[in-house]
């Protein structure tokens, strides 16, 4: 009989020469560099109004004093933690109840539609409800915040929890585990991706409304910062800014993604 | 001993929405003795599977009974253990984690699974693939690590449900000789289940061969071959053609199993029902 | 408010009164503590706010302890039923302080009626800028749907000047700072300005909560009687050594913001001596204001102000 | 031989009896009702302050108070003349280019980074630059949009493209078509499934984003309709405009669903 | 006629980042004669699916060459059409419109091509299936779609690799058996690639036996048995078993086929490589 050979996925994705990965690098970086340079000359050649933006190197300059004065971190830290506090909050809310919502198919039927409301309900529309119903602190801040990161991690935690292979659920109760077993060494580790699919999308939503959030009635943060640059009419201050509220936005999303990789190493 | 007894068995479904009644199962009467390895083979949809939940105590009989060594099932038990068709690993779990799985279900203690794992994984030939994830093994291969899950488990009563239908036929073949081997090593009471002829012949002691629905026992047919273990080619003696031709018979449906050219395809079209075959 | 009286009274001390800032600006209870004023009454900045109807709305959420407004945003606020009593009048008009709705110089924009359908810029909305154009336009004799053609469009400050001359406004509202640097400039001419329509009036107050009145009369008081000293200081002392004073608390306090703008300030706008307040100031607000709250026009115009904190009441003649 | 007979998978999902769907409908409706049911009791029993939060009847009435007058009307108009713009332009703009990157490896490398960079920078940052060099009319307001919107849309659409499954173009090149034929009869068809998971999640940012463009700058809109009632303190009007918004969002979801179904039929 | 001949063909890849260099097929040579049902047959990783590939002109010999007909094969052409293992049909259209997909790329016009698909969808035991899409078929369905549309784009010479791997043991009897009906009715050029012994002897009139890689031709075997598309249980007969005894010895090694009772597990081991067997 003849032998069946199969390699192991894994071994197909060997990893690159380290040349390789410097050139990737290189190449990688073109688009950033070119727009670099397109932000530094458009202003300078006269394209664009430079009181309205500033050339790159200028924004720089800005950031470096802003982050030599310490002003930098200290609306950075602001924003940090309230984005992070709104976030964990989320998370801590949304993934025990969407479990619970989408483990019992009458509460599932019951709340959906009230879900799908309030998931369509543009946060920022809320902003005035919670200034004025949780004050101006970082209470409302931070719950427009959590609200705002609290629908893509239930519905996705819903929906992970309603679609578990339902293979593995009769494969683990024909071994006799008891329903609460199941749930923890079955239900809760197959819905991870999915969860965490909600938790990135998350993320993203916790820096974009915060930054309105900031806007008003703030005496730091980021989103402060901006606004505060912006009717001061510092120009390179204000951009600044942004730059670094992408830049959280970027370290964010990669945290987020290399802890999901972390937690689905299993996946091929 | 551990003789299964199958007491006038019927099952029923009402499939949601749909208000009609559907017979899986109708009086099936069997003896499965213990420390064989029986085949059910039987047409799709014959209850098969049907079978082998109720066996398995994830479902209950309409009526009728199911006794294990005499006593009736009432639900999943320690005493049996289950490979299913899709394998049903979980996916974020090494080889050796998956097949500690049913052992955490047992209480075995952690470092008695590491070790059984172990040689279990090192007895379906999977020694050095410990720590690889399903993803990075090949549909064989899973397969195996669900067999060694069902082994080490140590049930009296091994079910299967159509373990080596979703492989190529190179990779069954290679396995149904490991499982004849791991069976005449073992001595346990396997319930193998398989639609195909090839594979009732090859595994069984005795292969029990349904109707189609619903499902009855139309038969049950004893297998005698020469050593099927060693590595001689045993699916091209005569004994082996011989058997193939008497199950083969008995699917074609009994009575006029000879001379009934009638193609599947033909039938499908010709039952009225919208079907697809295939 | 659910949340709003657990944000904070708690923490601030029986004499502590919370308030919000603004960019660049000094406002009269902070030049009260910077002359020494308050005694020991404490202020307690809890950051900027950009508009008046949301600084006041504050007080009513109990963020805050006192804040001010346009006097028709604090008539709108009342009559949807917030408990709070105006104390003193901060802001206003006079010759030097004005605000004017300025166009191109070409515009032919030039009188009431060449207002309708459109876009006037302001600082923001249900306040002054909306108020006094209505009176403007009323005056003249527009018709309520005219008058609604008239689009507000809200535009920070800095930005005013600039959509004025790129043609994305009609019409822009311009004081202080930005209405000079944009004078300097040229191009422009105002339509009118608020001390043309009305003459010298007090626009605004600051107001708070009445239950802060109640219980705690001693800090309330305290902290009025110091605003209303630093009124007057700023008042009767020359521009120079009040901007220079200005000028020194900006530098003072630390909070990154942008101190040219103190150096266009010209007086204080306000009309009764410490900031005492009159009937006519509310008055003159409140039709306009009714028209979406008719329950308004039960409210007597004495039961929104006190001046029984204000040591200048006697003054007032 | 044996029959292997399978039924059509969509066999499964009979149609449900009547007298089931009005049952579903009842059950989704506990909870929106009991939800509305708390919005109109806690002011009532004093639980939070009715000033801040008005009794739902209240709203309502405003809300057809608002429609009465056309008041309404005019806002949610000129919100969805804008937020439809914006969107369709980023569909226009962004699928193309998508399909543009995605098709040619290299050009994917140099951008993939700038693109991370932006997808990251969260929209409303940008909302003072937007008006510093737009202005504040609707180009500003329509520009915010595109740009929320452009992200979602490209990312997923590069992505669909990478991930045609091979097997599908190399059966279409063994049957002789040209590279243009392949494109247009493989490559597009088989992104449409992801290309539309982020035109979904556009069409929210669409919204999102526009709420807080219109508190800045607008002359209509529900963004300008929350914000200028809440600066008079017309405080039911308020949320009669939050309640159109989450209607608005719930209705453009719904026709993203609705035609991501037309689309994709063909699937079990 | 439409012969093909592979003259001396090697094949060589770079696999990216490796260096390496792995030679898939080494000096093939052979003539598969037109109008034949011809099966190639070998172990994994013996290049069959590469000699594929390099016969529809998806790819180009490393040095050698193919000839149809005595013309020499520089890239894809309407004269093949290919079956791949795992359908390659288009989700989004349904079977008649994955038919007539390969009637576009020959410009038939849009009537043609409709009643074309119809056609050879009946044929295959489609009828009344035509709106469904591939989602709603099951995989035997599917695998008849796509031979559907290479039926209908009209090859000389059709190309299948592995085109029922993925199949259950009796969907793929089915269409073995309905494959050998639609061959002997249009006599086209068929390659058939196969790894399952059973397969190879019941569909080739002709078997090519490739060795492991590097593929090399080690036999071609040509089969005789009675009528096997009629309802008889030609499987069963002693000539299948023959047969399947001749290519079983030649694919366990040539030489020493008989007595090697080495298992493939243990093989896999000994090797020293880590190649998983499954
Ligand atoms: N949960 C269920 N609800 C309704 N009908 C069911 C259910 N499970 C099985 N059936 C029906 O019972 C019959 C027997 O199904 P079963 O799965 O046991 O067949 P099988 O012999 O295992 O078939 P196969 O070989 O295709 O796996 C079929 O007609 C099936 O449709
Ligand atoms: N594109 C490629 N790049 C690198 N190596 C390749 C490539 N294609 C095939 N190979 C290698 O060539 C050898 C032959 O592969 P091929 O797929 O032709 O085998 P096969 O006989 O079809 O196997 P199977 O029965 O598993 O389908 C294998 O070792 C494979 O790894
Ligand atoms: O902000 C004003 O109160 O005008
Ligand atoms: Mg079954
Ligand atoms: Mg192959």
């Amino acid at each position: 009989m003849a032998e069946v050979i199969t390699r192991p996925k894994h071994a197909g994705s060997a990893r690159q020469a380290p040349t390789g990965r410097v050139r990737q690098t290189l190449v990688g970086s073109a688009g950033i560099v070119a727009f670099l340079l397109l932000w530094e000359l458009a202003p300078r050649l006269g394209l664009v109004d430079s009181i309205f933006l500033p050339p790159v190197t200028r924004v720089g300059q800005a950031l470096v004093e802003l982050a030599g004065t310490g002003e930098l971190w200290e609306h950075f830290g602001a924003s940090l933690a309230r984005s992070l506090t709104g976030f964990v909050v989320a998370a801590v809310i949304a993934v025990p109840l969407g479990i619970l919502i989408g483990w019992y198919r009458p509460v599932h039927a019951a709340l959906n539609p009230l879900l799908e409301l309030f998931r369509n309900t543009a946060a920022l529309a809320l902003l005035p409800v919670f200034v004025l119903l949780l004050g101006l602190g970082e209470l409302s801040k931070v719950s427009l915040v959590v609200f705002a990161c609290t629908w893509p991690i239930l519905l996705n935690t819903v929906s992970a929890v309603r679609t578990v292979d339902p293979l593995l659920i009769k494969s683990a109760r024909s071994l006799g585990f008891s329903p609460l077993a199941l749930f923890v060494k079955v239900v809760l580790p197959a819905s991870v991706p999915t969860i965490f699919t909600g938790i990135r999308l998350a993320g993203a939503s916790s820096i974009l409304v915060l930054i309105a959030a900031e806007m008003v009635g703030a005496e730091a943060g980021l989103g402060y910062l901006i606004n505060a640059s912006q009717y001061s009419f510092l120009v390179p201050e204000m951009y600044a800014g942004i730059v670094t509220i992408s830049l959280l936005g970027v370290a964010l999303n990669q945290v987020l993604v290399l802890t999901e990789r972390r937690l689905s190493r299993w996946r091929a | 001993m551990n003789a299964i007894e199958f007491d006038d068995v019927t099952k029923t479904f009402h499939p949601r929405g749909s208000g009609e009644e559907v017979t899986a199962l109708s009086g099936i009467d069997l003896r499965i003795e213990a420390e064989q390895l029986t085949v059910v083979a039987g047409p799709s949809g014959s209850g098969k599977s049907t079978m082998l939940d109720l066996l398995a105590g994830l479902d209950r009989p309409t009526s009728g009974e199911i006794r294990i060594g005499g006593r009736p099932v009432t639900g999943p038990g320690l005493d049996r253990g289950v490979v299913f068709q899709q394998y049903a690993l979980l996916p974020w779990r090494s080889a050796q984690g998956n097949v500690e799985f049913g052992l955490e279900a047992k209480r075995v203690p952690a470092r008695e699974r590491a070790e059984r794992a172990r040689h279990y994984l090192d007895l379906v030939g999977l020694g050095g693939f410990e720590q690889h994830y399903p993803d990075q093994l090949s549909g064989g291969m899973k397969q195996r690590v669900a067999i060694a899950r069902s082994l080490a488990y140590d049930p009296d009563v091994l079910l299967m449900d159509e373990p080596f239908a979703a492989l190529d036929a190179q990779t069954r073949d290679v396995l149904q000789e490991e499982l004849l081997r791991i069976w005449e090593r073992t001595r346990k009471t396997i319930v193998f289940i398989t639609h195909s002829i090839e594979e009732a012949v090859f595994l069984g002691s005795r292969v029990a061969v349904l109707s189609a629905r619903p499902g009855t026992v139309r038969a049950v047919v004893d297998v005698d071959l020469p050593d099927r273990s060693s590595g001689t080619d045993v699916r091209s003696t005569p004994q082996f053609a011989h058997h193939r031709h008497e199950i083969w018979s008995l699917l074609r449906g009994g009575e006029n199993a000879h001379g009934d050219t009638q193609s599947a395809t033909a039938h499908a079209k010709n039952s009225g029902e919208v079907v697809p075959v295939g | 408010a659910v949340g709003g009286c657990a944000a904070g009274a708690e923490t601030a001390g029986a004499n502590t009164v919370r308030y919000q800032g603004w960019a660049g600006k000094v406002l009269y209870f902070e030049l009260a503590e910077d002359l020494g004023f308050l005694g020991d009454t404490r202020l307690q900045w809890i950051g900027n706010t950009t508009s008046g109807p949301q600084d006041i709305q504050s007080v009513v959420t109990g963020d805050i302890d006192i804040g001010g407004a346009f006097n028709g945003a604090i008539l709108r606020l009342v009559a949807a039923g917030a408990p709070i009593t105006s104390v003193i009048g901060y802001y206003g008009a006079d010759a030097r302080t004005e605000a004017g709705y300025f166009v191109p110089t070409g515009s032919p924009v030039r009188g009431p009626r060449d207002f309708i359908g459109k876009k006037v810029g302001v600082n923001t909305l249900g306040a002054h800028h909306e108020d006094v154009l209505a009176v403007y336009l009323e005056r003249a004799g527009l018709t309520a749907e005219e008058i609604d053609s008239v689009q507000l469009v809200v535009v920070p400050p800095v930005s005013a000047e600039q959509a004025l001359r790129s043609g994305q406004l009609d019409v822009a509202v311009l004081t202080d700072i930005h209405r000079e640097k944009a004078l300097a400039r040229g191009g422009i001419r105002a339509v009118f300005s608020d001390y043309d329509l009305l003459g010298s009036f007090s626009a605004g107050c600051y107001v708070m909560r009445d239950d802060y009145l109640r219980t705690r009369p001693d800090t309330a008081r305290a902290v009025v009687a110091g605003t209303a000293r630093a009124v007057r200081w700023a008042q009767t002392r020359p521009r120079d050594e009040v901007v220079a004073r200005f000028a020194r608390i900006i530098a003072r306090r630390d909070r990154n913001e942008d101190a040219t703008a103190i150096r266009y300030w010209r007086s204080t706008g306000v009309a009764g001596p410490g900031g005492v307040i009159a009937d006519r100031e509310f008055d003159l607000w409140k039709e306009r204001a009714a028209e979406t709250r008719p329950t308004l026009r039960d409210i007597p115009t004495t039961r929104l102000y006190t001046n029984e904190l204000n040591p200048y009441r006697s003054t007032r003649t």
